[in-house]
């Protein structure tokens, strides 16, 4: 059996369902971050797989797979500087101490 | 025509002058002048209704004395018009003025000019007279406005004006409980029959689409195109009968007339003797045609417990004017039985006698009262017939004029509706009827026993014997400008009843005109004049369930039964009235010595208790009907406060106690759900006692559990489909 | 050998993201996180897109991963163990994640994905350089925008305010 | 479009992308101006005017366009996109009168400057999302709106309650971007398209189940720009945390973004009577009754005005789905509701904003006797309410009519929406009651006023409501006109 | 002349909105006092025109006057092309009596005022945009517009109420506001279904338009039917969506129960004549029954309510209930004198209960508490007052040559004439009828027992603690008093020529619509 789209189509979505679960099991704020580049990956694997086997021709899916690595840098970035602040307000990086507005 | 359409009008305008004078100007008059005004109008519309009579016996323009009467309508509410109303002009203004109308405004703008004079001097001192005169001027407008109402709607409107006037009279002295209880009473009270009044007239209108007087009278014959069943015309006959039953205080709605005694002695003689009470009778005579024999029996039943109520409670009364209060009852009763019976002349003929003597009567009562310093009770008189010799003499002439003694003008009234109680009886027993049918000729009789039996009762207790309150009969003493207006009234309570004196002819012309109208109305081509059979003539017999022809209702043999029922009548009341009145001189001849003696055996004080308590109807009313009205108020009051907006209130609370669960979605279905499952389901235990997880994270979850089943779910449909 | 290839890079990948999942210590993760990351190149280069593996590389590796880890030391001097949920969230997570997870094989094994014969074709990254000059002018210059914003939030945010402002 | 040759851009690529230019230059100067001068309010007059000349820039007969596609595809130049920019870009001019009246006075020196580029920058990128349907350029729209409003969020970054607030947002934001990022490539990949529009008019309507998981992914990542359900859970407390401004902001020009871009989506896909279609009409429909119940109820409870506002702008997305969901009949009331919405919120967040900058809470009781302190604010902030509730007389009014109407006309099930949208109202009306009852009926507390600026800018939103009724018209006529393009399908 | 015609009604509606703008910047009070008072007796001044504008003999169709119907004055200006809402005004026989009867009682309601002290122009300008919403609701005469200007009359109220009321001011309002706008919402609701079934908004068009819709849709008909019914009933208001009513006129100010009871209570009687009968007469013969009974509900029970009230205004707020239900009932029997005493019972109402509220509000002005049980002899104390009282109790309990009364028995010979002809005769059974009518007449009885109970407690007998010296009436109570009485007397005297004149042939028009 040759190894085709589906493949890698399987194989983004266990590293998408491996992201949600790591987002949904962390506090550490970062951790979740992690989790949600593996997601990111997850969509930048099917995306190149696509663009490989289904939409030859053009570099669409590369294109957009490259904009997706630099979103997950910018993202990173900001979350990380939104983590800091937190930190720097809360002596910790759980989300779960940032429940002070709720209702 | 002009002058006497003019001079009608004036009868009615003149008191409404001074009303509106008194009432803008009163405080300004003061109090002898503003008597003085109120006065004035009242004997000027006196003047003009004399002039109106003359007018009217001499008239020669196709109606007047004996030829037609006077209808002018004039378009007042003509609703629905453009609607295409049937019967267009329904709710006209109209004038109805037949001789008896004429009769009635002279009798009572004469007794109202007597009463304002007498109360000039009766309510000396008082600052408030103005005022008084104000309410007895308007009293005089709506009273003579209602006389000449020609349609049913607006004898209502005045029906209730008078009423108006009867409550602002009797609660006069308003700072006194009594009085501003009796008020509201008598006015309630009245109400209530007003009701059955006006849904008589409702259902009038509804079926006929008119109120008009001549045009009722014709539109509900029997052969008239629009006619109805004759148990929907009992039906109206007796609702609108039910507002007779209120205004000439009829059992069971007669509790408010002794009652209304607490108001100003005048009052009660103008008002609630000579003329507003017998408004009532009035209103019969006007619908007598359209009464139906089934309503006439209801008529005669109420009529005849009124005169039993009204005689035997008005021999256990201890206080004059109330005595003389139920004494009015019974003879209103006699009138409304006379009406029943079908003798619409002899209940007009007794109305008008009626309200002389008994005018006299209470005016006499009332110098009394005031000669003895406002003390009306009869344990404070006695004597005073030396004291006050005109007025015992005037009040035994209106006692004689009432207790029928042949000569004075109630003998020839009262005898006239005996005589067809007779022929009615005689009737039911010619038709097979059980005995009970008589007792409409026995409690009439019996009536007739006691009236002049309680009436010398009262002129001995009164006038005669030692004085029981020394102290108050020194300064008793009767003024002579209250003393005129008894002379007066003597002479007419003599008089009124002979031939000669226009009441009489004139109540008998009346007839003959309603019928030259109706004649009028169906037009010379109509084949059979709708009353023809049985109307008018002074006889008018008709028995429930007799058929009209063979029943002896045609004018020959009502005739004949009435001259055998009038010679029998005439036999039993002679008797009657003897025996009244020798058992009056002997049980008071000394006072209250052999009464006292009597109510020890205890046979007799339990009805006199019964009767000095009016039967107990006031208490029966006072707990029934007040009690009810009041608690429902208060209960549903309750009701409404806790049930609808406990209701209103609690469904707020659940709604904010839903907003409250909901409006934490985050709760709910973070804590709720989300740990809920977790805790509860999967983990039982753990969940519960852990740490307060933090909420964002908890966001996510519920935010892509839910994507997550919405996807799970779809893609499951998509597959599978 | 392309088969083997494509099953060991997975291999690689997965026990990387399984590894981030599974790991106890932050920076275990993050390590974890970069085995991910290099197993998701080498697929990259499996399918034909050198460029993107470089980025990856590049940027990925070299850039979030490293801000990641700064991020870890800036803010960690704390307990970072113990920063897990408790057993019941955790299997709601699980199970979930592996709901999607079902959902969305299934779907594609059900979808039936155009497959228009495979070329390849030369100079992938010439050509890539091109279209994100031509075709995508505006998102290229969009994107620069979106570094110049998040530079200066993340700038802003991060900066230390003087005593006296706050 | 072979790869091999640049194309140039033409003339009518530049004109569908001045505002963004404009926008794009107005950054450059507020970074630059701080070199200049010092002063905090001359960054903001500075970003004023560039907002206002990106406006103008709408108002060039260039920039009308029945509509086509420019940039290669990459953008749409429709009137819808036209009249969301007007919108958003008078909008974002109200907020920063906002700042302005309320925060300028209280932002650390040097901070302006930031403040002013990040709005800029996701202004900018709000604009976009309502110009393409290019799944890479929609994508980087919504990153460019949203990254900068997480920071936005935080921005008193003193307070714990905004570092707690970019911190949810963030991190729901990010998670929601991933699930769309994935989303989106399995959209590429079903119909090897990038171009929405054309991957609409391509599918017809039948979806393969691979295209569904995609559709509901993108759909989750826009109900988070919208804040519906489920996906609105950070709306209310990031509301909270941070500033008045920012929520106004976020409040409409996200949320509008959101729909715009949704409605665009959707506008195509509606067209084609599918059993997937109808579904997914039915799925729209249960999201905007559940999205206008939670926030509703939601409110009922809250005494932070703050968050009752956020909690009404969760109900109102709610409304504006109900609109959604009936596309393509519904789209004339969704811009219509979409326009007052914008004109209604703006006037009572800047209430809001004076009065907390006036009594340091945002709390319901700061509200107390604000009639008596400011009667023409309160009857401004009384009349947006009112609005909000959708009596008269308000344009409020008439345009949830017009969705109740738009929702009946569809008849069927869609009444029981309508039902939804009348209970929700009278609920909606306890809690708008409550601010009113604080203006109007209690005795004031604090003794300082909202300032002029707020006031005016206030008055100017109520008086452009009561217009809006008696001349709706105009409005309506403005909401009509305002067609989604469709780029014509083209054969492969 | 023409430019008067064309303009009038406008500018009748919209010249106390101006006065309102006007108010609100006047520096002292006191000027803003008179500004509202000119104002107010400038749009009586126009209202006062109407009736000589009116050709009230026009005896056409229920429409517009381009074809000879009864509307008048119609002017019609684009508004929202887009639906077929336009700025439509016009008048005709059921409106005009509300019109005058509006603008009278505002100006009444306006000297009554003299008193208020606090935030004097906020209050003026509330209380004159309060009546442009009333004035608009009664001349437009599309539903639209109708409606917006009924929810326009809301908002003032509820500020009125809760910013100038007495100590439960709060609760008082909230509970009208949230009670009204339920009903209002009800409207609403229905307002869509109609217009889709219609595609008018156009009052005088749409029985026409909708005609068939009883038959091809019952089920839709009967809903949007109830719908209006229960959002009119609750602003009329009929038991048992009454209990806002008196919260709220108990902790209304004195001149805003008189409005409240004289001209708020008329929307929603005329929202039934105008919106709900017109459009669904069959639906509305269908639901008789219930309409029946919650006016003769209505009508007892609101009497008896009022007999049990300890608080002489709670029991003149439940008069209201009780003579609203008149105004049911006469609605519902759909007879050319039912109707026409409905029209006439609404003016009369209104006038009555504007003067027993002020009369209530002078004894508490004086008293400070409104407990019948602590008051007495009032009447002896304040003489006019008693007198003025009388008349005012007097023509509630219906007494004949007050209004009042013209409009009980028109109700009444109505109704039971409903037996017999019109349209409720085909579609129920007299006997209900005649059941329905009866159970009504008892309400005379229980409206003259409270009333001369309150009477006799409260002005009759001697002066209590409470009542014993009490200040005369000054000339404004006077001035307000005076205008009343004598309206209240002539209308009792004159009902067609002052009111029924100008309704009648609109009625008529309107029952051809009806059968």
């Amino acid at each position: 059996m040759t190894v085709g789209l589906p493949h890698y189509l399987v194989l983004a979505a266990m590293l998408f369902a491996a992201g949600i679960i790591t987002v949904l099991t962390r506090r550490h704020a970062i951790g979740i971050l992690m989790g949600i580049e593996l997601m990111l990956n997850a969509a930048n694997l099917n995306l190149v797989a696509f663009n490989r086997f289904s939409a030859v021709g053009k570099l669409d899916g590369q294109v957009f797979a490259l904009f997706v690595i630099v979103i997950a840098a910018a993202e990173a970035a900001v979350a990380l500087a939104i983590f800091l602040n937190f930190y720097n307000n809360f002596a910790t990086v759980d989300v779960d101490q940032g429940n002070e507005l709720k209702g | 025509m002009p002058t006497l359409l003019t001079l009608l009008l004036l009868v009615v305008a003149l008191p409404l002058c001074g009303f509106a004078i008194l009432l803008a100007l009163g405080k300004r008059l003061g109090d002898p002048l503003g008597g003085y005004v109120g006065t004035g109008f009242s004997f000027a519309g006196f003047a003009a209704a004399v002039a109106a009579m003359a007018a009217w016996i001499s008239s020669s323009y196709g109606f007047g004395y004996g030829v037609g009467p006077l209808v002018r309508s004039f378009a007042w509410l003509p609703i629905g018009e453009h609607a295409g109303q049937r019967v267009p002009g329904f709710l006209d203004f109209t004038i109805y003025v037949d001789s008896f109308t004429v009769v009635m405004l002279a009798m009572v703008t004469l007794i109202s000019a007597v009463v304002h004079l007498y109360s000039l001097r009766y309510l000396r001192g008082d600052a408030r007279t103005p005022i008084y005169f104000g309410r007895l001027s308007l009293f005089g407008f709506s009273m003579t406005g209602l006389l000449l109402s020609g349609t049913l709607l607006q004898l209502l409107v005045f029906w209730e004006l008078v009423g108006l006037c009867s409550y602002l009279l009797i609660g006069y002295w308003n700072e006194r409980r009594d009085a501003r209880m009796a008020a509201t009473k008598a006015f309630l009270t009245n109400r209530v029959g007003d009701v059955g009044f006006i849904i008589g007239l409702c259902l009038l209108v509804s079926f006929v689409g008119n109120t008009t007087l001549p045009d009722l009278w014709v539109m509900l014959s029997p052969t008239h195109q629009t006619a109805m069943s004759n148990g929907l015309l009992t039906l109206i006959g007796c609702l609108l009968f039910c507002g007779a039953i209120g205004k000439s205080a009829q059992f069971p709605l007669h509790t408010w007339l002794p009652d209304a005694m607490a108001g100003p002695t005048p009052v009660s003689a103008l008002i609630h003797a000579a003329t507003m009470v017998a408004a009532g009778v009035f209103l019969l005579i006007r619908i007598d045609p359209i009464l139906t024999a089934d309503a006439r029996l209801f008529v005669v039943v109420i009529g005849a417990i009124t005169i039993a109520i009204g005689s035997l409670c008005a021999i256990a009364q201890r206080d004059l004017k109330q005595a003389l209060a139920f004494s009015t009852m019974a003879q209103l009763g006699y009138m409304v039985l006379g009406v029943g019976v079908g003798s619409r002349d002899g209940a007009g003929f007794h109305l008008l006698t009626h309200a002389f003597f008994k005018a006299l009567l209470f005016l006499a009562a009332g110098v009394v009262i005031y000669g003895m310093h406002h003390k009306s009770r009869l344990e404070h008189y006695g004597g005073l017939f030396r004291r006050m010799p005109v007025t015992a003499i005037a009040f035994a002439i209106g006692a004689l004029a009432m207790s029928a003694t042949p000569y004075f003008s109630g003998y020839y009234s009262k005898e006239l509706i005996v005589a067809h109680a007779a022929a009615w009886s005689q009737l039911a027993a010619d038709s097979g009827r059980s005995g009970l049918w008589s007792l409409a000729l026995w409690v009439p009789v019996i009536g007739a026993y006691l009236t002049p039996f309680y009436l010398t009762r009262l002129w001995m207790l009164t006038f005669t014997g030692r004085p029981r309150d020394l102290e108050a009969f020194e300064e008793a003493h009767e003024p002579g400008m209250l003393s005129f207006p008894l002379v007066v009234l003597s002479g007419l309570a003599v008089v009124s009843g002979f031939d000669w004196f226009p009441v009489r002819s004139m109540v008998d012309s009346s007839a003959v005109e309603t019928r030259a109208q109706v004649s009028a109305l169906t037009g010379p081509a109509s084949p059979v004049n709708p009353l023809e059979h049985d109307w008018p003539s002074r006889v008018h017999l008709s028995m429930p369930d007799v058929e009209t022809d063979t029943a002896p209702t045609s004018t020959e043999a009502g005739d004949d039964r009435v001259e055998a029922g009038a010679a029998q009548a005439a036999h039993l009341t002679h008797w009657a009235w003897l025996a009244g009145i020798i058992a009056g001189v002997v049980i008071y001849a000394r006072g209250f010595a052999l009464t006292e003696r009597l109510a020890r055996l205890s046979v007799l004080s339990a009805p006199r208790e019964w009767l000095r308590h009016r039967m107990y109807f006031d208490d029966l009313y006072r707990w029934v009907f007040v009690g009810a009205a009041r608690l429902a108020g208060r209960l549903i009051d309750r009701l409404d406060r806790r049930v609808i907006d406990g209701l209103i209130d609690r469904l707020a609370l659940a709604y904010a106690a839903l907003g409250r669960v909901t409006a934490s979605a985050d709760d709910l279905i973070v804590d709720g759900v989300v740990r809920g499952v977790s805790s509860g389901v999967l983990t039982s235990g753990l969940g519960v006692g852990q740490t307060q997880g933090g909420r964002v994270r908890v966001y996510v979850a519920s935010a892509v559990l839910m994507l997550a089943l919405t996807v799970i779910g779809t893609v499951a449909w998509a597959v599978l489909r | 050998m392309a088969a083997a290839l494509f099953y060991i890079f997975a291999a690689i990948t997965l026990v990387g993201a399984i590894g981030v999942v599974m790991a106890k210590h932050i920076v275990h993760a993050a390590v974890q996180l970069l085995v991910a990351l290099l197993g998701m190149a080498g697929l990259y280069f499996l399918l034909d897109a050198e460029f993107l593996a470089a980025a990856q590389l590049v940027i990925y590796v070299g850039g979030t991963l490293v801000l990641i880890i700064f991020g870890v030391m800036l803010t960690s001097h704390l307990g970072t163990r113990l920063m897990r949920v408790g057993p019941g969230e955790t299997a709601i997570a699980v199970l979930t994640g592996l709901g999607l997870l079902a959902a969305i094989v299934t779907a594609i094994i059900h979808t039936r994905f155009p497959t228009p014969p495979p070329s390849v074709e030369p100079d992938v990254t010439r050509r890539l350089g091109v279209s994100l000059l031509g075709d995508y002018l505006v998102p290229f210059e969009i994107a620069s925008v979106l570094m110049l914003a998040v530079m200066i939030g993340a700038a802003y945010l991060a900066r230390r305010r003087p005593k006296d402002a706050a | 479009m072979t790869g091999g040759i640049v194309q140039i851009p033409s003339a009518s690529d530049w004109s569908a992308i001045g505002v963004e230019t404009t926008l794009a230059a107005t950054l450059v100067a507020v970074l630059i101006v701080p070199f200049f001068a010092r002063s905090q309010r001359g960054v903001g007059l500075v970003a004023l005017v560039g907002v206002l000349a990106a406006f103008g820039v709408t108002l060039l007969p260039a920039s009308v366009s029945t509509g086509h596609s420019a940039f290669f595809g990459m953008l749409i130049a429709d009137p819808a996109a036209l009249l969301w920019r007007q919108v958003l870009l008078l909008f974002t001019a109200g907020v920063i009168g906002i700042w302005f009246g309320a925060t300028s006075r209280a932002v650390p020196v040097g901070d302006a400057p930031e403040f002013m580029t990040l709005l800029i920058s996701a202004t900018l990128g709000l604009s976009l999302m309502g110009a393409t349907s290019n799944l890479l350029l929609l994508l980087l729209a919504m990153e460019l709106a949203s990254m900068p409003s997480y920071v936005l969020a935080g921005f008193r970054k003193t307070k714990r309650h905004a570092a707690e607030a970019s911190l949810k947002y963030v991190l729901f934001g990010a998670v929601c971007t991933a699930v769309t990022i994935y989303g989106l490539s399995l959209l590429y990949g079903s119909a090897g398209t990038l171009d929405l529009g054309h991957w609409i008019t391509a599918t017809r309507g039948a979806y393969t189940p691979a295209a569904i998981v995609g559709v509901f992914f993108v759909l989750a990542g826009l109900l988070f720009k919208i804040s519906a359900v489920p996906a609105h859970f950070w709306c209310p407390d990031v509301f909270e945390g941070s500033h008045v401004d920012v929520a106004a902001f976020l409040s409409v020009a996200s949320k509008g973004a959101g729909l715009l871009l949704l409605a665009r989506l959707w506008d195509g896909a509606s067209h084609f009577a599918t059993p997937m279609v109808a579904g997914m009409a039915a799925v729209l429909g249960i999201v905007a009754v559940v999205t206008t119940a939670v926030g509703n109820l939601g409110a009922l409870r809250q005494q932070s005005v703050k968050r009752i506002l956020a909690y009404s702008s969760i109900a109102h997305a709610g409304y504006l789905l109900s609109a959604m969901a009936v596309l393509p009949a519904g789209r004339t009331s969704l811009l219509a509701y979409l326009v007052v919405y914008a004109v209604m919120n703006l006037g009572a967040f800047a209430v809001l904003a004076g009065v907390e900058r006036a009594a340091g809470s945002d709390d319901v009781s700061a509200f107390d006797g604000l009639a008596a302190r400011s009667p023409v604010a309160a009857v401004a902030m009384a009349v947006c309410l009112v609005s909000m509730v959708g009596l008269p007389p308000a344009a409020g009014f008439l345009v949830k009519w017009k969705i109740m109407s738009t929702l009946a006309t569809a008849g069927g099930a869609w009444w029981w929406i309508v039902a939804s949208v009348a209970i929700n109202s009278i609920i909606s009306l306890v809690y708008y009651a409550k601010i009113l009852r604080a203006m109007f009926l209690r005795p004031s507390t604090v003794r300082q006023e909202p300032s002029r600026l707020i006031t005016a800018l206030a008055s100017v939103c109520a008086v452009t409501l009561v217009l809006m009724l008696i001349a709706f018209a105009p409005l309506e006529q403005w909401a009509a006109s305002a067609v989604f393009w469709q780029a014509p399908v083209q054969t492969p | 002349m023409e430019l008067l015609r064309q303009n009038v009604l406008f500018v009748l509606v919209f010249l106390p909105l101006l006065g309102a703008a006007a108010v609100l910047p006047q520096r002292t009070g006191k000027s803003a006092r008179w500004v509202a008072l000119g104002v107010s007796i400038a749009t009586l001044l126009l209202a006062g025109l109407l009736p000589l504008l009116f050709d009230s003999a026009r005896a056409g169709p229920y429409g517009y006057d381009d074809v000879g119907g009864v509307v008048q004055l119609v002017r019609r200006l684009p508004w929202v092309p887009s639906i077929h809402a336009e700025l439509l005004l016009g008048v005709d026989g059921l409106s005009l009596p509300l019109v005058l009867l509006t603008t009278f009682v505002f100006v009444l309601a306006i000297i009554a005022s003299f008193k208020i002290e606090k935030q004097v122009q906020g209050y003026f300008a509330l209380v004159l945009l309060l009546e442009t919403g009333v004035l608009g609701t009664f001349l437009s005469l599309d539903l639209l517009l109708l409606f917006v200007f009924f929810e326009l009359s809301l908002l003032p109220m509820y500020f009125l109420i809760g910013i100038w009321g007495g100590p439960r001011r709060e609760y008082a309002a909230i509970k009208f506001f949230v009670y009204t706008f339920v009903g209002s919402i009800a409207i609403l609701v229905a307002l869509i279904g109609i217009y889709l079934k219609a595609g008018s908004f156009d009052l005088v068009r749409l029985p026409a338009l909708l005609g068939d819709l009883a038959h091809t849709n019952p089920t839709l008909a009967m809903t949007l039917f109830g719908l209006l019914a229960f959002g009119f009933l609750v602003k009329l208001p009929i038991m048992p969506f009454h209990t806002w009513l008196p919260d709220a006129h108990v902790e209304a100010p004195t001149p805003i129960s008189m409005i409240l009871a004289a001209v708020l209570l008329k929307l929603g009687g005329y929202g039934l004549l105008r919106v709900a009968w017109p459009l669904f007469p069959e639906q509305a013969l269908a639901a008789w029954p219930i309409l029946a009974a919650l006016a003769v509900i209505s009508i007892l029970a609101g009497a008896l309510c009022a007999i049990g009230q300890a608080d002489f205004k709670r029991l003149v707020a439940y008069s209201s209930v009780s003579h609203m239900g008149f105004v049911l009932l006469g609605i519902i029997a759909m007879t050319p004198a039912s109707m026409a005493g409905a029209v006439f019972m609404m003016v009369a109402h209104g006038l009555t209960s504007a003067a027993l509220f002020f009369v209530v509000g002078i004894i508490y002005d004086r008293v400070h508490h409104r407990q019948i049980a602590r008051m007495g002899g009032v009447g002896a104390t304040m003489p006019t007052y008693g007198r003025f009282a009388s008349l005012f109790m007097f023509a509630s309990l219906g007494l004949p040559g007050l209004c009042n009364f013209i409009g009980e028995i028109l109700v009444l010979m109505g109704v039971f004439s409903a037996a017999k002809t019109g349209p409720v005769s085909a579609a129920v059974p007299a006997w209900a009828i005649y059941t329905v009518a009866t159970a009504a007449a008892f309400g005379i009885v229980l409206t003259a027992g409270y009333m001369l109970w309150c009477l006799q407690r409260v002005f009759l007998g001697k002066p209590k603690e409470d009542t014993a010296t009490l200040a005369p009436l000054d000339s404004r109570e006077t001035l307000v008093l005076w205008p009343l009485a004598i309206a209240v007397v002539a209308l009792g005297v004159l009902p067609w020529t002052l009111v029924l004149t100008l309704s009648d042939t609109t009625v008529a028009a309107l029952l051809k619509v009806l059968s």
